[in-house]
């Protein structure tokens, strides 16, 4: 890597603390005790984790996000890389008009289906459930449309050399084009875990039991504590988000290098 | 046989899933968006266009249509604009730029929630930062969250500042795949950076902006998370957008019926949307390198 | 019985127009086939129907005596090397060559040793472990050819696997594949648009245009007996003359015919000359190494010939004689393109320029 | 054994009180378990029920806010509890308040828990630095208003105003003490665009974006004014009793209790929430549920939950037990809200009050923060009520 | 005064190794200078430089004899046409070709009417508004080339500007370009890792080996008198022969050389010969056209050989003799490769084999 401009780098690193002051000012802020903070002084304390996993129950919250999540993910990506491969090599009868539903569920906001999906899942006797909460993430047909402009680029001369040496379409799928779309597949997984993770609304009205609680619906009911409760203890939210945003954190960071590679390739056709 | 089956064997997992959970779901939408429910009753009397009605004549649903426009209008062009020039600026592979391109796509991954609470502290007149930074300049406070002029500029702010990791890295990936060589034609020709700029750079990343165009657009009419927690629509309706008003039609109010009538609106806007898109645009993106 | 027989096979792609205009071909066991074409005439169309990777859906396949046209290509006993190799690029060498093993279930040992042996008689020993990223263009198409061969097929389809390397790279190349066919005695299919390796690798010679075969014989037969003008221009490099036979001066054969003669068969003169020649200015010559082309302008356009270095070379812009052994010209037909005669080896060399043939 | 599901909205100090009312009665009735859950706010408790009907994951008991059961009562979701309360001794020990406030349509749905009535709280420390004693009368509009600009005019540069901008609770007892009131709580005629409602809407704006003396943070964030107050950094704040205890371990000594001003006359609405048990239910569940609503409207229990929160008793008997006579001796100003007790109202409880509950948040911030005529406001609202109240009635 | 002079240039890219190590050259006006060299010899790296893309940091170079070592693109008067084109896909043909133009702020009427007029040279009229994706490879080289001379400059890059094209095309656009060079006058510099086009176009050719240059001179002086084995080997298709000179019967020159001849001048025998000649065995018989390559297997390893057709062949495996006329051998230095005489012309005609030239 080149060296740089020092004035240059100092500068940039300056914009970039400041884009990023309010998230550090608030992992800040989670260590403050409560008192302090609101008098103005400093006093740090690992307390306001113990009490947002102990006595706010964050840690189920966490294994809770991570079980969703994670399940969405490793679904979703199957399901996703199954279809993209058969959009990407095959022509058959309404492959046009299906990968155009699937391009679709693109353009239709998941809000759109949030009644009519709650209904279903309470008829099945879902809701309350993991699998409430992962099947409808599944429908998403962004993570098949991605992949399949990423396998699209890898030569078929590939898939028909494995044909050749006597592959099955499932052998070449797993073989040939997983092993090759690694980067994809896993900026896409990234992708899919941040957007559950992050889901909001779903979760929201999906789930009434506490046990089930994911950490965003944990830490907004924190934040938005009742009238006649007590007043908002920011320290407490602000280890909380932290406890939220930090695993995303964590992630991102052991797969950066792929994720920014793998959106390279595959989001630009 | 088998081999002709193939295919649909594939994407028959993906497209149960898409079925059941997004076409009949809209289907359903339609239907109940003509009945009259609320979740509590045991029947679901037929109202025909009652529901549209209601909400066509309704101030509430006009003022979510303006301010979800407004949003997206300001919102859109903003982000596009800013990312394709950060990105531009973050193109070569130094570490600084490489550390540049981490901070900024951290708030991309981070949870929106934990962003609107944070900026919920950030823009909270009393005790929020910016006010601090405000009276320490000597200025006097600002109601950010509180004006309605203001608060869906604060919204705006926040879900830039939050999506824009995300385009600059889309647009990283497109500048990088226009390649070197088109920019040494230039040079070769005598371009100078401007120019070069608003000619090659420009319509060469032009599949890069449909793409994003496409991808912000829909989540312009998806901001919910921020909205919910940082103002609820409010002030007085100022960042109502229009799935805010779904929400809270649908599952706070419960008029299952306008709530569905409210969701097919939507649908049948932004598939209009799409198709005037890629009219519009699409037509210009598609040439071959 | 043949290795493979080809009855009228059409071949349109959806959406697009027809590819294959009913081609037919028998095939040997064990012959060294190549097809030639212009770019888009349909040769690669051709192999992947072979291998069985599109459907053939008009007209007859037979491979070895059993109709193959629905036969999917994991059934075909066909080793196929690709245009760009199309190497697993995650695996390393040794394991893209046992990897066609591996899918036919061979036991780990096993594959694994034959795999060594291929590569050892490719000269790949050296690099089993590298992933193909790290190989050269030569080193790639050997491990490309060692998949095919480890499978130890009875057909091999090989499509332009030399177009990617420097001419050097290339010679050595061609030898190694004519060696290679002599030791497995496997029926080759071989795709190039290169006139030279056509002629020098194959037993036949299939030259296609448009998707129709034009002619498929012997190199000798295609070079010495096109079949057409499309032939006659296709191979030969620099590619053959085309005069009108009456631009020619004291031309003694057939008139309203287009004839045809190579570069070399074209002699140079300062002077004008008795017998067939043609008057004409020289526009630029070429030093290719051991011979010289010389471009020149004529009444019947631009025409070509080859001078061996050493002898005089004329100026540019100089006017120049150039005789031709009536012996060596052929004679094409002006408006289909055919060519007219088809009179035999010892009558040309006795001098006789081409005479149409008896209807 | 069975085990009865019991959402409530009570957490923090609130929470743990009643997590000790539950041990206490799972000790004494060992076959019945409570598996109690935090759901959240009231609004929240609303909205998650009705989600839960048609899902069919509604709980066995849950706390229901005085002015929005009705609508479930309506449905037929909640039981009739009347035969258990006519069998049960206690109903002659609450106050009569406290019985009514579970009526609707002359049958018995909940039996209250937590009551409160709206009471106005102030920083001493804050009224002296503003020169204002004590004593200060803050028994009319005009005398909360010349009060908070006195501390607004001397404090402001502190950054401290002086009042909360009041909650939609607050808001309510507002117009009540302007002798009007949104929904009249007998006959249920809508009162939204009465001549005194539109009165009290108009000082209570005025607070906020003509003189300035509310900051605007409460209007968005009703707990933002709270906060505030209890922060020190407010003066004033109309708001339950239920947030006693809180306030004053926030500020101790300082803190303030006086009874809601009487503008027009002297009337306060009655808030709090009370225990309802969901028809769904076993029989075998709705029997332990009530034994568990009976328990917790004991004198015992009752005394315990006034004495950690400040909300008011319910019980005729709590003022006998220790627990209760010891926080009326300790702790000034906690009798306030029973001392209100005698202009204190039942609110209407008919279907469409939550939706009108729901939607007047939205106007209000409309009104306070000066977007728009607060008597066009409130018209308008008025006949989009009782345009829903007639759909509701359907 | 030299048009451009390169002055001991080196280069490294960061983090790798060093690509040109000290490169001289002196070009003149309106020569037509080749560089050749096997695939990453640094040929586009010293195009680069030249161009001003890439800094030059070592050496010195001046171009109209003024220093341009930090000189911008912009500011050189050069014209490039890139390997792939790098044709802006997003402008018309004739946008394209005024894209220059509009860069260097020439009114619009003036710049269109001067690309329409270069196009039309190049007979690309007719694809005025096409986008490059609508063009065939042919066309795109065209517009890549009319893109550069439109601007009129003094001096043209050309990197590998024909690689991407098929053989008849590539005749073809190499007389356009020779004829391009005479209308013009300018001075070009053209990459290719053909020889027969380095041989065909070039006045002057630079051979290239690792960053080094090997020789730089005319194609008869490179052709005839390689300064070493790399040049001679690099040059000619099939490649030169190199055998020790003791392998060689009846050899009278120098021992302890390497003698390098081309194919052509080996003939072949049935019979053991008199003169300087090698027995060897034929492996392989290709027929390239025209001529025969005749593949041998002898002591002194393989060794290949050019037969005119007709020539009565040798079947492969039958034993031969080859004989070579010692005027038209070539000797090198057994270790460093160089050529060791520097006999003239007249010499060799005269028979003489090459002679260790006194030290
Ligand atoms: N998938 C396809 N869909 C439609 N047309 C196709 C398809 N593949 C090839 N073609 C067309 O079929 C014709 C023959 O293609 P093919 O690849 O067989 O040519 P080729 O002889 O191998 O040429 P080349 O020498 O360039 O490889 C071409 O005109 C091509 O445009
Ligand atoms: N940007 C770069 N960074 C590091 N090394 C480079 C870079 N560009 C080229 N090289 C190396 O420099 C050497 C010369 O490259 P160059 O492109 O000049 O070769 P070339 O002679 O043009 O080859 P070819 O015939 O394949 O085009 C190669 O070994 C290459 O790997
Ligand atoms: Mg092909
Ligand atoms: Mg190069």
């Amino acid at each position: 890597m080149k060296p740089e401009n020092p004035l240059l780098a100092c500068l940039a690193l300056a914009a970039g603390l400041l884009f990023l002051s309010p998230v550090l000012y608030s992992v800040w802020m989670s260590f403050q005790t409560t008192d302090a903070y609101y008098t103005g002084t400093i006093d740090f304390t690992l307390g306001n984790y113990e009490m947002a996993i102990g006595q706010y129950n964050f840690a189920r919250y966490l294994l809770n996000s991570v079980i969703v999540s994670g399940l969405v993910t490793v679904i979703g990506l199957a399901v996703a890389t199954c279809a993209a491969f058969a959009f990407a090599r095959y022509t058959f009868g309404g492959s046009n008009l299906l990968f155009g539903a699937v391009v679709a569920t693109l353009m239709i906001p998941s809000h759109i289906t949030l009644i009519p999906n709650y209904l279903t899942l309470a008829k099945a006797g879902l809701l309350d459930t993991y699998a409430g909460l992962v099947l409808p993430a599944i429908s998403n047909g962004f993570a098949a449309f991605f992949l399949r402009q990423y396998i699209r680029g890898i030569p078929r001369a590939l898939d028909e050399a494995a044909y050749m040496d006597g592959a099955s379409p499932l052998k070449v799928l797993r073989r040939v084009i997983i092993p090759l779309s690694k980067p994809a597949i896993l900026s896409m997984g990234l992708y899919i875990f941040i957007s559950e993770w992050n889901n909001y609304i779903w979760p929201l009205v999906a789930i009434g039991k506490e046990d089930l609680y994911t950490l965003q619906i944990g830490l907004a009911r924190l934040y938005r504590v009742n009238p006649g409760e007590d007043i908002i203890n920011w320290p407490l939210v602000m280890a909380a988000s932290t406890i939220t945003i930090l695993p995303v954190i964590v992630g991102f960071v052991l797969v950066e290098r792929h994720l920014i590679r793998g959106m390279m390739m595959g989001a630009v056709k | 046989m088998l081999r002709r089956i193939t295919p649909y064997l594939f994407v028959l997992p993906l497209l149960a899933f898409i079925a059941v959970f997004t076409y009949v779901p809209i289907v359903q939408s339609v239907n109940l968006s003509m009945r009259e429910w609320d979740f509590l009753s045991p029947t679901k009397p037929f109202v025909g266009f009652d529901n549209y009605r209601l909400l066509l004549d309704s101030r509430e649903f006009w003022n979510a249509l303006r301010v979800t426009a407004v949003f997206a209008l300001f919102s859109v062009p903003l982000r596009l604009l800013l990312a394709l020039f950060i990105a531009s600026q973050l193109l070569r592979e130094t570490w600084v730029s490489r550390l540049m391109r981490g901070a900024l796509f951290l708030p991309a991954v981070t949870s929106t929630v934990a962003i609107g609470v944070v900026f919920s502290w950030v823009f909270s007149t009393d005790y929020g930062m910016m006010n601090a930074l405000l009276t320490g300049l000597g200025l006097s406070k600002v109601a950010w969250l509180q004006e309605p002029q203001i608060a869906l500029w604060v919204l705006i702010f926040v879900n830039t500042w939050k999506q824009l990791g995300y385009d600059i890295i889309i647009y990283i990936a497109g500048l990088q795949a226009i390649g070197t060589e088109l920019y040494d034609a230039a040079a070769v020709d005598g371009g100078r950076k401007g120019h070069v700029f608003r000619r090659i750079t420009v319509p060469l990343v032009m599949p890069t902006t449909y793409f994003l165009l496409m991808v912000s657009v829909i989540e312009a009419f998806q901001v919910f998370t921020i909205v919910d927690v940082m103002t609820k629509g409010g002030p007085a309706g100022a960042t109502d957008l229009v799935v805010n008003m779904l929400y809270r039609v649908g599952f706070t109010l419960f008029d299952i019926g306008v709530g569905s009538a409210l969701a097919v609106l939507l649908f049948i806007l932004l598939i209009t949307l799409a198709v005037i898109k890629s009219r519009v645009i699409g037509r210009k993106v598609h040439y071959e390198a | 019985m043949s290795a493979i027989t080809l009855t009228d096979i059409r071949k349109s792609y959806p959406g697009g127009a027809q590819v294959l205009h009913g081609v037919s071909m028998d095939i040997q066991h064990g012959e060294f086939i190549v097809i030639v074409g212009p770019s888009g005439c349909g040769k690669s169309t051709l192999l992947r129907l072979l291998a069985g990777l599109d459907p053939c859906e008009q007209g007859e396949l037979v491979i070895d005596g059993k109709r193959a046209n629905d036969m999917p290509p994991q059934d075909r006993d066909i080793g196929m090397i690709f245009q760009n190799y199309a190497l697993y690029p995650h695996m390393t060498v040794l394991e893209n060559i046992a990897f066609g093993l591996e899918l036919r279930k061979v036991p780990k040992a096993e594959r694994l040793a034959r795999a060594r042996a291929v590569a050892d008689t490719l000269q790949l020993t050296p690099y089993l472990d590298r992933k193909p990223g790290a190989l050269s263009g030569g080193q790639r198409q050997r491990v490309a050819m060692g998949r095919a061969m480890a499978r130890e097929c009875s057909t091999f389809l090989m499509d332009e696997p030399l177009s990617n390397l420097d001419n050097a790279l290339r010679v050595a190349m061609r030898t190694e594949i004519k060696d290679l066919h002599r030791q497995l005695g496997a029926t080759i299919i071989y795709v190039t648009h290169d006139q030279t390796e056509a002629l020098s690798l194959a037993d036949r010679v299939a030259v296609m245009k448009d998707g129709h075969l034009q002619q498929f014989d012997t190199p000798d037969v295609i070079y010495d007996r096109p079949a057409n003008r499309f032939v006659a221009g296709f191979l030969g490099a620099p590619a053959m003359n085309f005069v009108p036979a009456d631009c020619i001066n004291g031309w003694a054969g057939p008139h309203n015919v287009d004839v045809g003669f190579r570069p070399e068969a074209l002699t140079l003169h300062r002077a004008p000359v008795s017998g067939p020649s043609i008057a004409a200015r020289v526009a630029l010559t070429e030093m290719t190494g051991a011979t010289f082309i010389v471009h020149c302008e004529s009444e019947a356009g631009r025409l070509s010939a080859v001078v061996a270095r050493g002898d005089g070379l004329p100026e540019d812009g100089e006017d120049i004689w150039l005789s031709l052994s009536p012996s060596q010209a052929l004679c094409f037909d002006a408006i289909t393109g055919d060519r007219l005669d088809h009179f035999n080896t010892a009558q040309r060399q006795a001098g006789a320029p081409c005479a149409v043939a008896p209807a | 054994d069975v085990t009865v599901e019991f959402w409530h909205s009570f957490g923090g100090a609130s929470g743990e009180a009643l997590a000790q009312i539950i041990e206490k009665f799972e000790a004494e009735n060992a076959d019945i378990k409570i598996d109690a859950q935090e759901i959240g706010n009231y609004n929240d408790i609303v909205t998650k029920l009705q989600a839960a009907i048609p899902a069919q994951r509604a709980p066995d008991a849950v706390i229901m806010e005085v002015t929005r059961y009705g609508l479930f009562a309506d449905r037929g979701v909640l039981k009739d509890l009347t035969p258990y309360v006519d069998a049960d001794p206690l109903k002659d020990d609450l106050f009569n308040f406290a019985r009514e406030v579970g009526v609707y349509q002359g049958k018995n749905y909940i039996v209250p828990f937590n009551s409160s009535t709206p009471v106005l709280y102030f920083n001493k420390d804050i009224f002296e630095r503003a020169g204002l004693s004590e004593d200060t009368p803050l028994g009319t509009y005009e005398d909360l208003l010349a009060a908070a600009q006195k501390i607004t005019d001397t404090l402001g540069d502190e950054g401290i105003t002086g009042i909360a901008a009041p909650g939609q609770f607050a808001r309510w007892g507002l117009v009540m003490g302007n002798d009007s009131d949104l929904i009249d709580s007998v006959s249920g005629e809508i009162m939204l665009d009465a001549p005194n409602t539109i009165e009290a809407y108009e000082f209570m704006a005025s607070l906020v974006h003509e003189h300035e003396v509310a900051s605007p943070d409460g209007v968005t964030k009703e707990n933002n004014g709270r906060d505030a107050f209890l922060a020190g950094r407010v003066g004033m704040m109309i708001n339950s009793t239920g947030n006693y205890g809180r306030a004053s371990s926030a500020l101790g000594e300082d803190v303030a209790v006086v009874p809601m001003p009487c503008n027009k006359v002297c009337a306060v609405p009655i808030g709090g929430a009370g225990i309802g048990i969901l028809s769904t239910s076993d029989s075998e569940v709705q029997d332990a549920a009530f034994k568990f609503i009976s328990f917790a409207a004991s004198p015992e229990s009752n005394a315990l939950w006034f004495s950690a929160t400040g909300y008011m008793p319910i019980n005729q008997k709590t003022a006998e037990q220790p627990l209760a006579i010891e926080a009326l001796a300790e702790k000034p100003g906690i009798d306030v809200a029973i001392n209100q007790l005698d202009v204190a109202r039942g609110r209407p409880r008919p279907p469409v009050v939550t939706w009108m509950r729901a939607s007047e948040y939205d106007l209000w911030q409309a009104m306070a923060l000066g977007q728009r005529e607060v008597s066009d406001v409130l018209t308008e609202f008025a006949e989009r009520t009782r345009a829903e109240a007639e759909r509701l009635k359907r």
